[in-house]
């Protein structure tokens, strides 16, 4: 039987598309625009989903995303949000969580064995005997959890954009509405956001049975989309609160970054439902729910139906009920004082005329479910006691329904304002926490804000808009704008002080997300957990994915009744983003991995390089050559170098020029060695350390001229030891500048005996040694190119390190390469360099220190002037300088005939039981014909010749001896 | 995120920013004992309050001086430390 | 108009110059800079940047030959740096532009919040940049420099985003 | 169904007794107070009771107890550190962890798992190395594994994490462990409370008082007790109550942030942790994937939330499982880390007699919640620092004798 309506204009399906799908295993059809929630209940489907804890059957709760009920899968997505998803065609939907489909779930046993599952029972249990737990702990997982993760999904890289206005309006109800156009008649540029597919909050739904709602909707929509300086986004939700009015629009195609100059908050309020036993059973619902049903979808939400309210909402619901062809078997008014429709209330008179029977003072006691236990049918009605909160169930009485449409009260959708910093207080007029100091820049409208009658909501609206004008110093003169306040809630209280039936046997739901009932807040309370947040964290409530929408504030009115405080003693607890769960695929979305590349990368990858991540840079480790391992190619490339020549691309250094008179004394200031004197067409080691005396990293000072040193630093550190630079220079104020030249010019470095002969074709530099020996450096042109030439020592003693523009090094390159085919030249890459750099024994920050090593430790104590009067690091030098040192960098061999597990970098030094220290360099070195390394160890064993043992990962201890460095003594010339 | 105003570019979001560590005059090297100097280089004030902060603009390479509130993240000035430096010579 | 553009003109000349008197030794060369930091001025068919308070970026527009001129005078001058550049440099324009924008930069970069002569130094993608706006033929064209080093990564970003851009237009 | 839940449900009363006595005014002196209701300040408390006796104590909690970082961590216990003292120390915990739900019969979910430390870098690998020889030196079982054997644990995580920073192998560490944190809060104060400690929520600490270099007692919104041995042991609030002493210590502050993701059936056995991706990751017995990321760059004492974090967290948690593209975030949440220059704790006695600190728990505090009990327990009774804490005294920074942990710069937790 359809429970689909006539046409009604304010439904948001067309009914001229059918869409069919499958629900577990069963075709239905529905229209374009309904949800899967929605079309199931049109074909009179209640089951819908099964719960978290004890899976019990569960039905539409809110239609508006405040409960999870009803969560599906497709087969291909997960935890799909039944109420608000729109059904699509073709689409083969099942309930997540459930042992053989959500009508026959097996997990329903769990129901009837909940009695032996208290609140926290899973502290109490499994854990004894120790050796069991994992059995149970297996047992729990599978039965906890929802839906079933489908690992073939795809990978989606959500768009995420900024934007930028004067005012974000988060809500599109009358509050909202009113705020944007408002604030947009002033001349602000407007952002209004709304999650619902269409904007008009509850005046798509909350009729009353007239049509004094719709005609406001209809004006306020006309004058919003009249304004183009209003960008209404609709089927969006803001996600949360950020810093400096930053807030997370998130849609179905991605994210916007809103940065606001203000935010109104008129999100409304989560209608709560009442506390009594069974109102969980399918076809119990909010009346907001029922409301949707009827006017969004065109959907009864049941024949014959019983309202139960605290509040004059209820009267509303019930009118738009009858409306919709429900016949209303009762009205079930907790409050005693409603008796015959009093308050005033319009709605109650209309439904006194309707002959409508009003129970006031009465409650349901429980409601009673089909043999089958699939859905309600009836309820047990007493009568209550208002004031102790108490069912007096001596006298009661059975009607029959096939639905409960539920209006107790309502809770602030206020978690942006409680992210924002918004200090609430609880109102008792209206029952309900409001915000009493608001951080600057933030407003808030309507409900959220207390105010629930529809021509004051649309006042604050007003009010906060003109307020927000204030603020941004807007205020105009044709609008009068002044600083007004909130009206305050005149009549009864929008909201119940304690919906709640207690009930001995229990199964009434505070949280429908975890199973919750009042007794389990009474058990927790017992055991001591009667702080609002402890209490959260042992019954998890609002720990569900609906994070409290429809329980957090029965939870605080519950503990409030137990401890016998007011409900503010109690607090809240706080709220964290996000408004709705959001997928990481919109969170993630497209994520940038700059790289920076040099100017000869093209080659490197035309010529089989395999890269390595240093730092942002790209660079080619080795060259692989067909049927080589890595090995094997960085052994060919070494032996080049040693025997031929080799060109490596070091474009990727750090290099900063140092102008200025005071050049040298910043260089003294900030490096351990001393610059004052040194040669022009001269380098010099740098070694920086920290003001702990830590080494930091090393590189070379080139001095090209008495104000002008042109270092050269280690990649992974060039932007930081730059940035450390401007730092000093901000404080030391000497007459220098610094130019980060690392991008803009690229190195190579040629290495080996061949390199003279290479390098002399293409410079008329004389590199013969006794002009240009080791240490020097010389301006001149390569291939044609102005280029640098500095005769560094780091891979060979045979090497020039040339320097030219990052747009020129592929033309030098080329032409090394050419001048050098003769000579077997090859390119290295920077792993080989490595093992290049170990045979001649330099220790490297990073590699050979770690973020503790001082100077001493690494044998650099001939780097460290402490003769000079300052530089970073000495004084904690100082102070080192007076202890014994308790590690020592050492150069070692293993034994040239040694066959067994080759030691690795990082494996243990060890002497006895002792860790000695441990290997932080090692390769085998054809050229020595050894395997060479560094490694730290106690300084007993420092002195040369000395072995100690360095145990490899399977545990064997090798032998390894002290020696000199460099282990490659000299270079030959070819 | 937070936006930080930078006494050169203008307001931009914390992401352009690196965090350099509190303002701290180090103590006269030279008169200072071994206690003091490693009090300075590795104790911090770490309680919450207003304190003077390195900040960097790193699309422009522009160190400054950023005046927070540690406790509420609130940031009442910020500037060029030589401009400070050379205010207060100024007001000598 | 097209829907976006996005155009490399890396190649253009460009220079750079810092220091206290960067912008006296600009002024001998009849350079004309802008009065304020971060702000731009076209001059003999060269854009001239002022890059903070003393650092100047000079990119030669098709025709001028400011940089080149520049770059012949190698006598150094205390308190004048130059600051050798190889920038990647792009030009976006289209009814799109800000929809690209949007995603590549949290600044506001639309006509209200940019003003005609701002330069701004930023974040792109990730890293960072040079901004700048500027009207060619009636067309509000947007300025992008990196490190040239960042390049094919940029290039990279502005096309795979272009594309997905382009898509959405084609659809709609 | 196992036996005691057949009891606690057919017992009458079922809710037990209070876990800790609900009290509201201290009395006027303690033999010690312990500021701090977190775990170790709780586990503090259970321990001078259990092994040494000592009962007249009071623990002050300004908000609720656990409500700290002790109830915001991801709850991970592991012991695979650096230094040989490092390892040591928290494999002293860890087994106290293997027995500690028994001890304080409650069921804390401590759940053995396997723990893998991923590196994306010859740099890490080396690392990795570095920390397992270490490891297996004092015999915890930690290993270098390739990706064979990480993929065996977990065949859902893409090796060549989007082909960004492909996966070269890992730090296998096999008791690496979750616990349900709360729970071993709430265990120890039922703990303490048993052997006779007083537990005061809503109780802050407004001064202390020193003469002559001694302590003499605290000031508290609840009025002034007496005492001579003051426990601090308050996480990010360290600075603040050091400061009442004038205690100058190099702990500063710093936001951590993690989140979670809507429940899922399980799927994830491992505790995988990634430090180029700056990603933490396990699934809950609930099912939630809880993750975490690396510290906020940044002193601010907020536990706020940003944007950025999860933003860059779930982009690299997709690199790393791309197929949790449509998995929703359900919540983020922050929490105030004590961070040290050498990513160790400061522990132990201080200049000021009868003041000892149990600080500079950064990220890794809720791993050493038995044994930093247990040891600053016997440090108080005894008046000597513990033995296993002698690397972490306070006096290492002026003796230039940082911890080594600094060596490995990677993410922890």
């Amino acid at each position: 039987m359809s429970l689909r309506n006539p046409y009604k204009p304010s439904e948001w399906i067309n009914r001229n598309k059918q869409i069919n799908f499958m629900f577990e295993g069963e075709a239905f059809t529905a229209f374009e625009g309904d949800t899967i929630s929605s079309a199931l209940w049109a074909a009179n489907q209640k089951v819908l989903g099964r719960s978290f804890k004890y899976h019990r059957p569960r039905g539409v709760l809110s239609l508006a995303n405040h409960d999870v009920n009803i969560l599906m899968t497709d087969g291909v997505d997960t935890n799909i949000r039944a109420d608000v998803v729109e059904v699509k065609e073709g689409m083969k939907l099942y309930a997540v969580n459930t042992k053989g489909g959500v009508k026959k779930d097996k997990n329903r046993i769990i129901d009837f064995i909940s009695p032996f599952l208290p609140v926290g029972f899973y502290y109490k249990a499994f854990h004894k005997p120790r050796w069991l737990f994992p059995f149970w702990e297996n047992v729990i997982r599978k039965a906890a959890g929802l839906g079933v993760v489908n690992f073939n999904y795809p990978r989606i890289l959500k768009r995420k954009l900024h934007t930028h206005c004067d005012l974000l309006v988060v809500g599109a109800g009358p509050a909202g509405l009113t705020a944007a156009y408002t604030a947009a008649t002033a001349g602000l540029q407007v952002i209004l956001v709304d999650e619902n597919r269409c904007a008009g909050g509850s005046l798509s739904y909350d009729r009353g049975g007239d049509s004094i709602t719709a005609e406001h909707l209809t004006t306020l929509l006309q004058k919003v989309n009249s304004l183009p300086n209003i960008n209404l986004i609709t089927g969006a939700y803001a996600a949360g609160y950020y810093p400096d009015h930053l807030i997370p629009i998130v849609g179905a195609a991605g994210i916007t970054k809103v940065r606001a100059k203000a935010v109104i908050v008129a999100t409304g309020a989560f209608e709560q439902p009442p506390v009594f036993r069974y109102n969980d059973l399918p076809g119990v619902m909010l009346g907001s729910a029922a409301q949707r049903l009827i006017y969004r979808y065109g959907v009864k939400p049941c024949n014959n139906g019983i309202v139960f309210t605290a509040n004059n909402y209820g009267y509303r619901v019930a009118l738009d009920l009858l409306d919709a062809g429900t016949s209303v078997s009762a009205i079930v008014d907790l409050r005693s004082g409603a008796q015959g429709g009093a308050y005033g209330d319009l709605c109650a008179v209309e439904i006194a005329k309707r002959n409508v029977k009003i129970y006031a003072g009465y409650c349901i006691y429980e409601a009673l479910a089909t043999s089958d236990r699939s859905r309600v049918s009836g309820a047990i009605i007493c009568a209550y006691d208002d004031k102790n909160n108490v069912a007096l169930a001596d006298n009661k009485f059975t009607l029959d329904c096939d639905g409960i449409a539920m209006s107790a009260g309502w809770a602030p959708a206020a978690a942006l304002l409680y992210q924002a910093g918004t200090q609430m207080q609880f109102d008792y007029s209206v029952q309900q926490f409001v915000p009493n100091r608001l951080p600057a820049g933030v407003f808030a409208a309507g409900k959220v804000n207390g105010v629930y009658e529809l021509d004051q909501r649309m006042k604050d609206g007003e009010r906060a808009a003109n307020d927000v004008l204030n603020y941004l110093g807007k205020a105009s003169v044709k609008i009068n704008v002044q600083k007004s306040n909130v009206e305050k809630h005149g009549g009864t209280s929008p909201s119940h002080a304690y919906p709640m039936v207690p009930h001995p046997k229990g199964k009434n739901f505070v949280d429908f997300d975890e199973d919750i009932q009042i007794k389990d807040f009474e058990n927790a309370a017992k055991e001591g957990f009667d702080n609002i947040e402890l209490m959260k964290r042992f019954t998890t409530v609002g720990m569900g994915p609906s994070q409290g929408k429809h329980s957090n504030m029965s939870a605080i009115r519950i503990l409030a009744k137990i401890r016998g405080l007011p409900v503010e003693k109690i607090g809240t607890t706080t709220s964290r983003p996000f408004f709705h769960p959001t997928p990481m695929g919109h969170l993630g979305g497209r994520g940038f991995h700059p790289h920076r590349l040099t100017s000869l990368h093209d080659w490197h990858a035309a010529n089989g390089a395999v890269f390595t991540d240093i730092g942002a840079w790209k660079r080619a480790a080795y060259y692989l050559q067909s049927g080589q391992t890595k090995e094997e190619a960085i052994q060919t490339e070494a032996w080049a170098v040693r025997n031929a020549a080799g060109i490596i691309d070091g474009s990727s250094l750090g290099k900063i020029e140092v102008h200025g008179s005071e050049a040298a004394e910043f260089l003294e200031r900030f490096f351990t060695g001393k610059y004052a004197q040194q040669k022009v067409g001269t380098w010099r080691y740098t070694l920086l350390l920290d003001e702990a005396g830590v080494v930091i990293d090393d590189g070379v000072a080139s001095r090209m001229s008495d104000d002008l040193f042109y270092l050269s630093i280690g990649t992974t550190n060039a932007a930081a030891v730059y940035r450390e630079m401007q730092r000093c220079q901000q404080m030391w104020q000497l007459d220098i500048g610094l130019v980060n030249v690392t991008g803009a010019l690229g190195a190579i470095n040629l290495a080996g005996p061949a390199a003279q002969k290479i390098l002399a074709g293409l410079t008329d530099c004389d590199l013969s040694p006794a002009p240009f020996p080791l240490g020097h450096v010389r301006e001149t042109l390569v291939a044609n190119i102005p280029s640098k030439i500095i005769r560094a020592s780091f891979v060979s003693d045979m090497a020039y390190e040339l320097h030219s523009p990052m747009d020129q090094v592929p033309h030098v390159w080329a032409a090394l390469l050419k001048a050098g085919k003769q000579h077997g030249i090859r390119a290295f890459g920077s792993d080989t360099q490595r093992l290049l750099r170990l045979e001649m024994g330099h220790a490297m920050p990073g590699v050979d220190t770690d973020g503790l090593t001082n100077p001493f430790e690494m044998g650099a104590d001939w780097a460290v002037k402490m003769d000079k009067p300052y530089f970073i690091g000495q004084r904690s030098l100082a102070i080192i300088n007076k202890r014994p040192v308790n590690k020592q960098l050492v150069a070692f061999t293993l034994d040239a005939n040694f066959k067994g597990e080759m030691p690795l970098e990082c494996n243990l030094v060890i002497d006895g039981d002792n860790i000695n220290g441990r290997v932080t360099s090692i390769g085998f070195s054809q050229t020595i014909g050894q395997t060479i390394g560094l490694a730290y160890v106690k300084p007993y064993q420092k002195a040369v010749g000395t072995t100690f043992q360095i145990r490899t990962d399977n545990g064997s201890l090798v032998s390894a001896t002290v020696v000199d460095t460099p282990f490659f003594k000299k270079q030959k010339e070819a | 995120m937070k936006l930080l105003t930078c006494p050169v570019n203008g307001t931009r979001p914390l992401s352009e920013f690196i965090f350099g560590g509190e303002y701290r005059p180090a103590p006269d090297q030279n008169t200072c004992t071994d206690a003091e100097w490693a009090a300075y280089v590795h104790n911090r004030q770490g309680a919450p309050g207003d304190k003077k902060e390195w900040w960097y603009h790193s699309p422009s390479g522009t160190w400054f001086i950023a005046e927070r509130n540690t406790l509420t993240d609130k940031v009442a000035r910020t500037y060029l430390l030589a401009d400070a430096n050379k205010l207060a010579e100024d007001s000598k | 108009m097209q829907a976006l553009s996005i155009t490399d003109v890396s190649e253009l000349m460009r220079y750079g110059v810092k220091g206290p008197q960067a912008a006296n030794w600009l002024a001998k060369h009849e350079v004309v800079i802008p009065a304020k930091p971060n702000a731009w001025v076209l001059n003999k068919n060269a854009i001239v940047m002022r890059l903070g308070i003393s650092e100047f970026l000079i990119e030669d527009q098709k025709g001028g030959e400011t940089c080149s001129k520049l770059a012949a005078d190698t006598l150094r001058v205390a308190g004048v740096y130059k600051a050798p550049r190889v920038d990647a440099s792009y030009m976006l324009a289209g009814s799109e532009v800000h929809n690209l924008l949007s995603e590549i930069c949290t600044l506001d970069l639309s006509e209200s919040a940019l003003q005609e002569n701002d330069v701004i130094m930023t974040q792109v993608a990730g890293i960072s940049a040079t901004v700048l706006r500027q009207n060619i033929n009636n067309e509000m064209v947007y300025r992008l420099w990196c490190d040239g080093t960042y390049g094919v990564y940029m290039k990279h970003i502005l096309l795979e985003i272009g594309a997905e851009i382009d898509a959405m237009e084609t659809k709609s | 169904m196992p036996f005691r839940l057949l009891k606690y449900a057919l017992k009458k009363e079922y809710p037990g007794k209070r876990f800790f006595r609900a009290l509201e005014t201290p009395k006027k002196s303690y033999d010690v107070v312990i500021i701090g209701g977190g775990g170790h300040g709780l586990a503090a408390a259970y321990y001078l009771g259990k092994d040494h006796g000592i009962t007249n104590v009071a623990v002050l909690e300004k908000g609720y107890i656990g409500g700290g970082n002790t109830g915001r961590n991801t709850a991970i216990v592991r012991s695979n550190y650096l230094t040989p003292e490092g390892v040591n120390f928290y494999d002293a915990s860890v087994k106290i962890y293997e027995g500690l739900s028994e001890e304080l019969d409650l069921n804390l979910f401590y759940s053995t798992r396997g723990h893998f430390t991923l590196a994306h870098t010859e740099s890490a690998m080396r690392t990795m190395r570095w920390r397992a020889e270490v490891n297996k030196h004092v015999g915890v079982d930690s290993r270098v594994v390739g990706v064979d054997e990480i993929a065996k644990a977990c065949p859902q995580l893409d090796m060549s994490c989007s082909g960004q920073t492909p996966i070269l192998g890992a730090l296998y560490h096999g008791p690496g462990s979750i616990a349900r944190h709360d729970g071993v809060a709430w265990g120890y104060a039922r703990g303490a409370d048993g052997y006779g400690s007083e537990i005061f929520q809503n109780t802050e600490v407004l001064s202390i008082t020193v003469k002559n270099g001694k302590v003499c007692g605290v000031n508290t919104n609840k009025g002034y007790i007496e005492t001579k041995q003051v426990l601090c042991a308050v996480a990010g609030f360290t600075p603040r109550i050091t400061e009442m002493v004038d205690l100058k210590t190099p702990i500063v502050i710093h936001p951590l942030q993690a989140c979670v993701t809507e429940p899922m059936k399980p799927w994830l056995n491992s505790i995988l942790v990634s430090g180029s991706l700056h990603v933490y990751v396990s699934q809950s017995s609930r099912g939630e994937l809880v993750m975490g990321s690396s510290l906020d760059p940044y002193e601010i004492h907020s536990s706020r939330s940003t944007l950025d974090f999860v933003e860059g967290l779930t982009a690299h948690m997709l690199d790393m499982f791309p197929f949790l593209s449509n998995i929703k975030i359900v919540r983020q949440w922050g929490g105030m880390a004590d961070m040290t220059p050498d990513f160790a704790p400061i522990m132990g006695k201080t200049p000021i007699e009868g003041f000892y600190i149990d600080a500079g728990w950064g990220t890794w505090g809720f791993k050493a919640t038995p044994i930093s009990g247990k040891t600053m327990a016997a440090t108080i009774a005894n008046d000597s620092n513990h033995a296993l804490i002698h690397t972490f005294r306070l006096s290492r920074f002026e003796d230039y004798e940082l911890t080594g942990e600094k060596g490995a710069a990677s993410v922890g937790h």
